[in-house]
């Protein structure tokens, strides 16, 4: 399809992709903007250029420290996402390499597993976390976050890993590599797209976790959905303040999204590709 | 030292014999190639001898020593793949280098191999290159590259040519033969190309339906085919298969007539028929002549022939070179 | 691939995952089961007594039992509907040549980014309110009266809220699978005079089969355990009308403490997420094998 | 040694995380960790673990539902030794009340409010009456509807609505006690199907509907504030503490045009305002009890309130605690509303919320555990009455079956 | 009708002209083969006549009517892709009644042209299943199909054969051969074997670096090549090209030999020079020949030729057939 197209034919495209971008992105957009509003600015109706002032960027900080959720948040979500690829690479690969009837099913069980709605079970996580003496640790987050996770990290290596021809892995082996060799040097480098992207989902997954997150943690632990929750509607005007906490929340996510979207869209094919 | 046997080898996937049974022995240094239409089990019987696969019973042996449970890694065998199956992460160097690094040499070691290696292989320059960045012919040589430097008891090849255009294989097959006569390792080769299985092979197994049919040197099986599907397998064109009333003269259900053993001429000759398609190669010319009694048969004509579609024609074999099979399709000698 | 020795060591790499889901289901799973026969509540631990199914009894004839599952598989419904369909429009848009790709893609998986809570309310005060909300400023500009979304419509609302933050998902997947769509199928479709939406239908909707299969399968996982946008929104109500299995669930839990009726609810909402996902597996599943 | 604090976020607590300098210099050897987090999932938060005995927390900010229903499972620490100059007869009976159990406090209470009438002097001018001091429902009927202009952006009268035990089932419920209903009679039987509650719910819908802001049905206190703010209510009735923050010309338009008035009644003697404290607790599982009691002691004491006011002026000083700050004359002076506030908080009673009798304290809420989830189921319906998609009447049978049907399972009905 | 002419045509890829400027008239009926090494912008030529790709600047009539910005469907061609582009979750008939169906013929007349041509190329049994179950031959014959039942005006094939191993390869040549001649309409096809080229092309056009070398018959580019490059590129084995001192007699810079042309012998000859690696391919064999002074030299002799490596030969070219060649490499007459 490397016909040129008209310019009329791409002027007309590049019009309605970018208006239902700017669409679909207007909520994002807007909360940034207001995050540089004034709390009365805010709430003043709609107003798409702010009067620029940090004000709520000062009084978020002042009101609660961001770096430490926020490095809370990247231990936890790089760190799930880092242990999950370590249980999940080793699956993946027999599923994909050495498929039997049931692969199918346990596919379909292990997403089965995150059937159970969390509130349903809030207690009896909080009294095992209680007894093991993980509440608000980071590791006991970190294992709860990879296992909530694991599923759909399996899912999608495996379906990535369906795209690597086994001769290369055959080749690995009969060049002498042992099964670790075969992983480590072969099998994992060559899918680093699909588990670039895998990561990157599951960073964005476990990033956004907000039920867990909250509620086994107090303040060691505790990532930035904590840090939203202590900014969402308390008594006064707060939309200015959430908003600027919002941002803070999801910049860094964001920036990352925005940095690997090439990454993303190569690797989440879903073993789509031939 | 290569010297492999397989005896009494037998593999079925599921409940399908894939290979029924197998008695092969391979002799050290020789160049083998394996041969035979496709899904006939080419494949598969590489794959057993690399201990790729499990055989479902059987034992093969490598240099006397039982390697049936062996893993790949322990029989000491390298493989080319078919689709070469380089590590497309790794720059040709490291490709080269992996095997020595799995068996855990010496960095200074391993260049000195990777080094004499490229040098052979004409692949100095593109040492730092990744797979992806070269041509096909250069890939080509990478697996081999990567195959011998190992030094192994034998080499494996898997249609290692198929994927390369007609001149880049034909070079490729002269650098293999050429590497056969410098390492004298032994090789087992698998293709469905003529050309390359009457050239580079000291011994062609031809199989058919995981059955041997034939195992011997080229020109054997050239001038004296077993079967009636080894006749038909080896050589191109084809050798014409003529039975009926025609064969019945020579004491044979069936007889082989190759094109190029026929002659062919506008006045007279045993067949006649009339000329359908010709195929002008310039050096050579096939034409498919529709006889009067014995079918369609192609004939091996000079590139200058002035025969053309419709003529009438007669065909002239070469009575030392009629090949003659009974009714159970064996050759009669 | 397939020696003896690789298929032990297969089983045997698997095992990490397989008992560790394994115990992270099961152990949950067992207690919820037991506190499911127990009067329990949290606030009151001193008088825990067997209950036998009572529990499950009193959730099943809670009057919102069977409107909350309605609810649950409307949403679970209604969002894959926007989202499969959204998903496939804007990832064929975004497979066209336009000036700016890299940043209209960038901006459509942006939803995909952002917290569940904060999402919600976003879209709540800042978008959907009907007295400063975006969307009423837009309607009062055109002359309209503002639409009350959430007292109106609320499990339309929803909805939208959550189809916005699971589109970017449907498009990314979809778009990957597009593009993975031969070029040379499409030109011979072209050559053989298909216009465009004869090429959709013949040729583009059968290919994304699989990668459609895989969104509805993951999303209706997530989608069957929303709650954290009805408490942001509409707290369940107005009555009944967007209280789901989860959010039931959560009143049952969180507010009134009720350990033993929440822990019957989660029995529930497993079984009826595994019926929802047998007749998937039925109706979808063949597409995972191609 | 560090103690571990959860707060709710609002702007006292926050101020008051920012003042703790002068905690920590007095004492050197105690660290404070804050959980500042919504009210929500806060209480959620906070009730998980110290029925659970996670011991996550050694102050814990709770409300006057949570004091009674705690301290009775002996969850709490008495706060006995809160000092010399505590001065606990300081503070306001009916706040004290409902935070103590057999003449013991359980929970020092941080600020306390009740609900009042908010309005708009200026519409109120232009409707052509006067706000009494005291006024009655009736009344608020007729203002609200004279001084809705729909096409001005003017609503009459902004009330809560969206479901919730605290949100709009605070407000019915306090309002319910000025109609003379109640959640139950002595016998624990819901009586949603008693007149006085359709009187209520009745006047409640048909009031929105004529003089309410659209939308009303999701409508929180948050979202009511800022109606108010931009001027788009006439009267507003909710929590006294709102009143500090519509007075503040930096938040609010309308800042210099607002008035106060008592929440309104039926003439039956009780008024539809509540009562409500947020409080520092001491989990009886903590190891820090120590600590944690001085901490309480300087947070709820009268020397923070001196603090507060050195430091962010008298306006900002939590309100409705104590006795002598509402007879300090600065205070009087900074804070137009200091009056009113207090007016109202002495007119509630936990313990006897309505005209008639009732087994349970509290006045917006009634202290029993499952009152959270009933009470919320409750707020949806009504919620449901006011966005128009079920009658009056239904809400209220369905709200009696509902009612029914929890208190027997949790064994009051016998 | 089927009559199509390029004038001028001039295509870049961004700065790079891919097909720099050509003009080319093909005339109904004919079967014309572009050849040309890889890259060298066979596929582009194609594509722009099928209309997949725009032109950069220049016309290409079809029938006498400016197609240049016509949309593909609107030119009444049929292609068939190099790796089939069948639609992989249609049947065989339903790949085969596509084009029918997307110019709302009615079923019944559908039905009849599907099963038509399923007769034509044997496909009839295979119509129930999916590309998928198909062997690389029978894939082929789809696409094929799919393309006969629109009675185009002419056919344009990208390297159809190039998937399929040498048996399938020559019997699909065939069909294409017959089809042509029953169907007589135009055919573009595009091709890196030789055996294709020659045998089937009424017109070779020699593509290099997206210029013609030489249009012309297989004949004529195998007998009178006119330059180095198509003198090169036609034939197989490959011309041998010798320069310097033994070209001078001859009156020319290179002189070109075809290993056919030449004979071999132990004894005497014109060229003296030593046997390197020779081919057995039973019907020939090709004998690699170190010659003193005039470099490599292959050499075509029969197939029971008794020279092996290592001997000492001689070789003499037939003299009628010395091709020669200028400084600039064109061909002197
Ligand atoms: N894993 C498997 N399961 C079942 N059958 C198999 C498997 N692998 C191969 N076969 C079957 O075994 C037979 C032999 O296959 P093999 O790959 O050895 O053929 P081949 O001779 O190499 O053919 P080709 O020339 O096409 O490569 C085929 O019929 C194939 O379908
Ligand atoms: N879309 C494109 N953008 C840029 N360059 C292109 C594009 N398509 C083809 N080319 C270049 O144009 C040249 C001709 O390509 P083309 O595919 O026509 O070659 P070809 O003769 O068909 O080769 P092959 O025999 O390998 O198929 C090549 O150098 C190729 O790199
Ligand atoms: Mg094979
Ligand atoms: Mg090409």
């Amino acid at each position: 399809m490397a016909r040129a197209t008209s310019v009329r034919r791409t002027a007309a495209f590049t019009i309605a992709a970018w208006i239902i971008a700017l669409v679909i992105f207007f909520p994002i957009l807007y909360t940034i903007i207001t995050s540089f509003k004034s709390e009365t600015e805010a709430i003043q109706g709609f107003k798409l250029i702010p009067s620029g002032t940090f004000e709520s960027y000062v009084e978020v900080q002042t009101q609660k420290d961001y770096f430490k959720p926020f490095m809370n948040s990247v231990i936890l979500s790089v760190g799930s996402t880092l242990l999950a690829l370590l249980i999940s690479v080793p699956a993946a690969w027999s599923m994909a390499f050495s498929p039997t009837k049931k692969t199918k099913d346990i596919l379909m069980w292990m997403l089965s597993t995150k059937m159970m709605p969390a509130v349903a079970v809030l207690v009896p996580i909080y009294l095992l976390f209680r007894d093991f003496g993980l509440l608000d640790s980071r590791i006991g987050l970190m294992v709860m976050l990879t296992l909530i996770n694991l599923p759909i990290v399996v899912w999608m290596l495996y379906t990535y890993f369906r795209e690597i021809p086994g001769e290369i892995l055959e080749a690995a082996r009969m060049d002498g590599a042992s099964l670790w060799g075969e992983i480590v040097y072969v099998l994992t480098p060559m899918a680093v797209p699909g588990i670039a992207s895998t990561m990157l989902l599951n960073i964005i997954l476990a990033w956004n976790e907000a039920f867990w997150t909250i509620r086994l943690t107090t303040t060691n632990a505790a990532p930035l959905t904590a840090f939203i929750a202590s900014f969402s509607s308390p008594q006064g005007l707060f939309w200015a303040k959430l908003s600027a906490a919002s941002t803070l929340a999801i910049a860094p996510i964001l920036i990352m999204g925005w940095f690997s979207q090439k990454q993303l869209v190569r690797g989440l094919t879903f073993g789509a590709v031939k | 030292m290569g010297n492999i046997q397989l005896k009494n080898v037998n593999k079925s996937f599921g409940n399908v014999a894939v290979i029924p049974r197998i008695d092969l022995t391979i002799n050290n240094g020789e160049f083998v190639v394996f041969v035979g239409p496709s899904g006939c089990g080419k494949s598969t019987l590489l794959r057993l001898i690399a201990g790729l696969e499990d055989t479902t019973s059987g034992t093969i042996e490598i240099d006397g020593r039982d390697v049936t449970g062996a893993a790949p890694a322990k029989r000491r065998l390298a493989m080319v793949f078919q689709s070469y199956a380089l590590y497309p992460h790794m720059s040709v160097y490291k490709n080269i280098a992996f095997p020595l690094k799995m068996a855990k040499m010496a960095p200074a070691a391993i260049d000195k191999k990777v080094q004499d290696a490229a040098r052979v292989l004409n692949l100095t320059s593109y040492l730092d290159r990744r797979p992806g960045q070269l041509s096909g012919g250069q890939r080509q040589r990478v697996a081999i590259g990567r195959a011998i430097v190992r030094e192994p008891s034998a080499f494996l090849f898997d249609e290692p040519l198929s994927n390369l255009d007609a001149a880049l294989r034909g070079n490729m097959r002269l650098e293999i033969s050429e590497l056969h006569h410098q390492l004298k390792t032994t090789m087992i080769y698998v293709t469905h190309d003529q050309v390359e299985a009457m050239t580079m092979a000291d011994k062609i197994v031809v199989l058919n339906a995981g059955n041997i049919e034939q195992v011997g040197s080229p020109m054997e099986l050239y001038h004296k085919p077993d079967n009636l599907f080894v006749a038909g397998f080896i050589g191109s064109p084809k050798m014409n298969l003529v039975s009926g009333e025609i064969a019945k003269p020579y004491g044979a259900a069936t007889i082989g007539l190759r094109p190029e053993h026929l002659t062919v001429s506008k006045t007279e000759g045993k067949l006649s028929g009339t000329a359908g398609v010709t195929e002008h190669l310039g050096s050579d010319t096939f034409i498919h002549v529709r006889t009067d009694g014995a079918g369609m048969i192609t004939v091996r004509a000079p590139g200058d022939t002035d025969i053309r579609f419709g003529d009438k024609v007669y065909i002239t074999p070469d009575p030392s070179r009629i090949h003659r099979f009974d009714e159970k399709g064996l050759a009669i000698r | 691939m397939a020696t003896q020795q690789t298929r032990t060591l297969a089983r045997f790499m698997m095992a990490p995952s397989v008992g560790l889901l394994l115990i992270w289901m099961i152990v949950p799973l067992a207690m919820t089961l037991w506190f499911s026969f127990q009067n329990y509540n949290l606030l009151n631990p001193a008088n825990v007594s067997f209950a036998g199914l009572f529990n499950y009894k009193f959730f099943y004839t809670d009057p919102a039992f069977f409107q909350s599952i309605w609810n649950t598989l409307v949403i679970v419904v209604g969002v894959l509907f926007i989202t499969v369909i959204g998903g496939i429009a804007i990832a064929l848009l975004l497979d066209q040549p336009m000036w700016g790709q890299g940043i209209v893609r960038i901006m459509i998986i942006s939803p995909f980014f952002v917290m569940p809570p904060v999402a919600a309310l976003v879209w709540k005060n800042m978008i959907m309110h009907p007295q400063y909300g975006v969307l009423a400023d837009i309607n009062r500009a055109l002359g309209l009266n503002p639409v009350d979304w959430f007292g109106q419509y609320p499990l339309l609302s929803i909805i939208i809220i959550v189809s916005w933050q699971w589109l970017p998902f449907a498009t990314l997947i979809l778009l990957t699978a597009l593009q993975s769509l031969d070029g040379e199928q499409k030109e011979a479709a072209e050559m053989d005079g298909a216009g465009f939406v004869n090429r959709f239908i013949y040729l583009t909707v059968p290919h994304l089969a699989r990668s459609i299969t895989v969104v509805i399968l993951i999303q209706t996982i997530f989608l069957l355990s929303i709650y954290a946008e009805i408490l942001v929104t509409t707290n369940g109500g107005p009555g009944y009308a967007s209280t789901n299995l989860p959010f039931l669930i959560y009143r049952t839990a969180l507010l009134g403490y009720d350990i033993g009726g929440a822990s019957a609810g989660g029995i529930i909402a497993v079984i009826l997420a595994n019926i929802v996902a047998f007749f998937l597996m039925r109706a979808v599943g063949k597409n995972l094998d191609k | 040694e560090t103690i571990t604090i959860a707060t709710v976020n609002n702007s006292d607590m926050v101020r008051m995380q920012k003042l703790t300098d002068d905690f920590t210099t007095k004492n050197p050897d105690i660290q404070l960790e804050w959980v500042t987090l919504e009210e929500n999932v806060l209480r959620e938060r906070v009730t998980t673990d110290i029925a659970t005995k996670g011991g996550q927390y050694d102050v814990m900010t709770i409300g006057t539902y949570e004091a009674p229903i705690w301290a009775k499972q002996g969850w709490l620490l008495p706060l006995d030794k809160l000092g010399a100059d505590y001065d606990v007869d300081d503070i306001l009976p009916a706040i004290r009340g409902g935070l103590s159990m057999d003449g013991k406090l359980f929970a020092a209470p941080f600020y306390g409010e009740s609900s009042m009438v908010m309005y708009r002097k200026d519409l109120m001018e232009k409707a052509g009456l006067t706000m009494p001091d005291a006024p009655t429902w009736e009344f608020i009927g007729e203002a609200a509807r004279k001084m809705t202009d729909r096409s001005a952006g003017i609503n009459g009268v902004c009330l809560r609505g969206k479901a919730g035990w605290g949100e709009n089932m605070a407000f019915l419920t306090a309002m319910s006690n000025s109609f003379g209903a109640r959640w139950f009679d002595e016998k624990w039987m819901p009586q949603f199907d008693q007149p006085e509650w359709k009187n209520t719910l009745d006047t409640y819908v048909k009031l929105m509907n004529d003089a309410g802001p659209q939308g009303a049905s999701s409508n929180g206190f948050n979202e009511n504030l800022a109606l108010f703010q931009q001027g788009k209510c006439g009267m507003w009735i909710d929590a006294t503490v709102a009143a500090s923050v519509v007075s503040n010309p930096k938040d609010s338009t309308v800042a210099d045009k607002v008035g106060y008035a008592l929440a309104p009644d039926t003439g039956l003697g009780k008024r539809g305002n509540w009562l409500w404290a947020w409080s520092l607790a001491i989990p009886a599982g903590t190891q820090k009890a120590a600590s944690a009691e001085k901490f309480v002691a300087w947070a709820t004491g009268k020397g923070y309130l001196d603090l507060v006011a050195a430091k962010e002026g008298w306006a900002n000083v939590p309100p409705g605690t104590r006795t002598s700050l509402y007879n300090n004359p600065e205070y009087q002076k900074a804070a137009p509303f200091a009056k009113m506030t207090l007016a109202s908080i002495n007119s509630a009673d936990p313990t006897k919320p309505s005209v008639k009798p009732v087994p349970y304290v509290g006045v917006q809420f009634v202290a029993i555990p499952e009152f959270q989830g009933l009470g919320t189921t409750v707020g949806q319906l009504f919620s449901a009455a006011l966005a128009g998609q079920m009658s009056v009447d239904d809400a209220l049978a369905q709200a009696q079956q509902v009612s029914v049907r929890e208190m027997t399972r949790a064994g009051y009905i016998k």
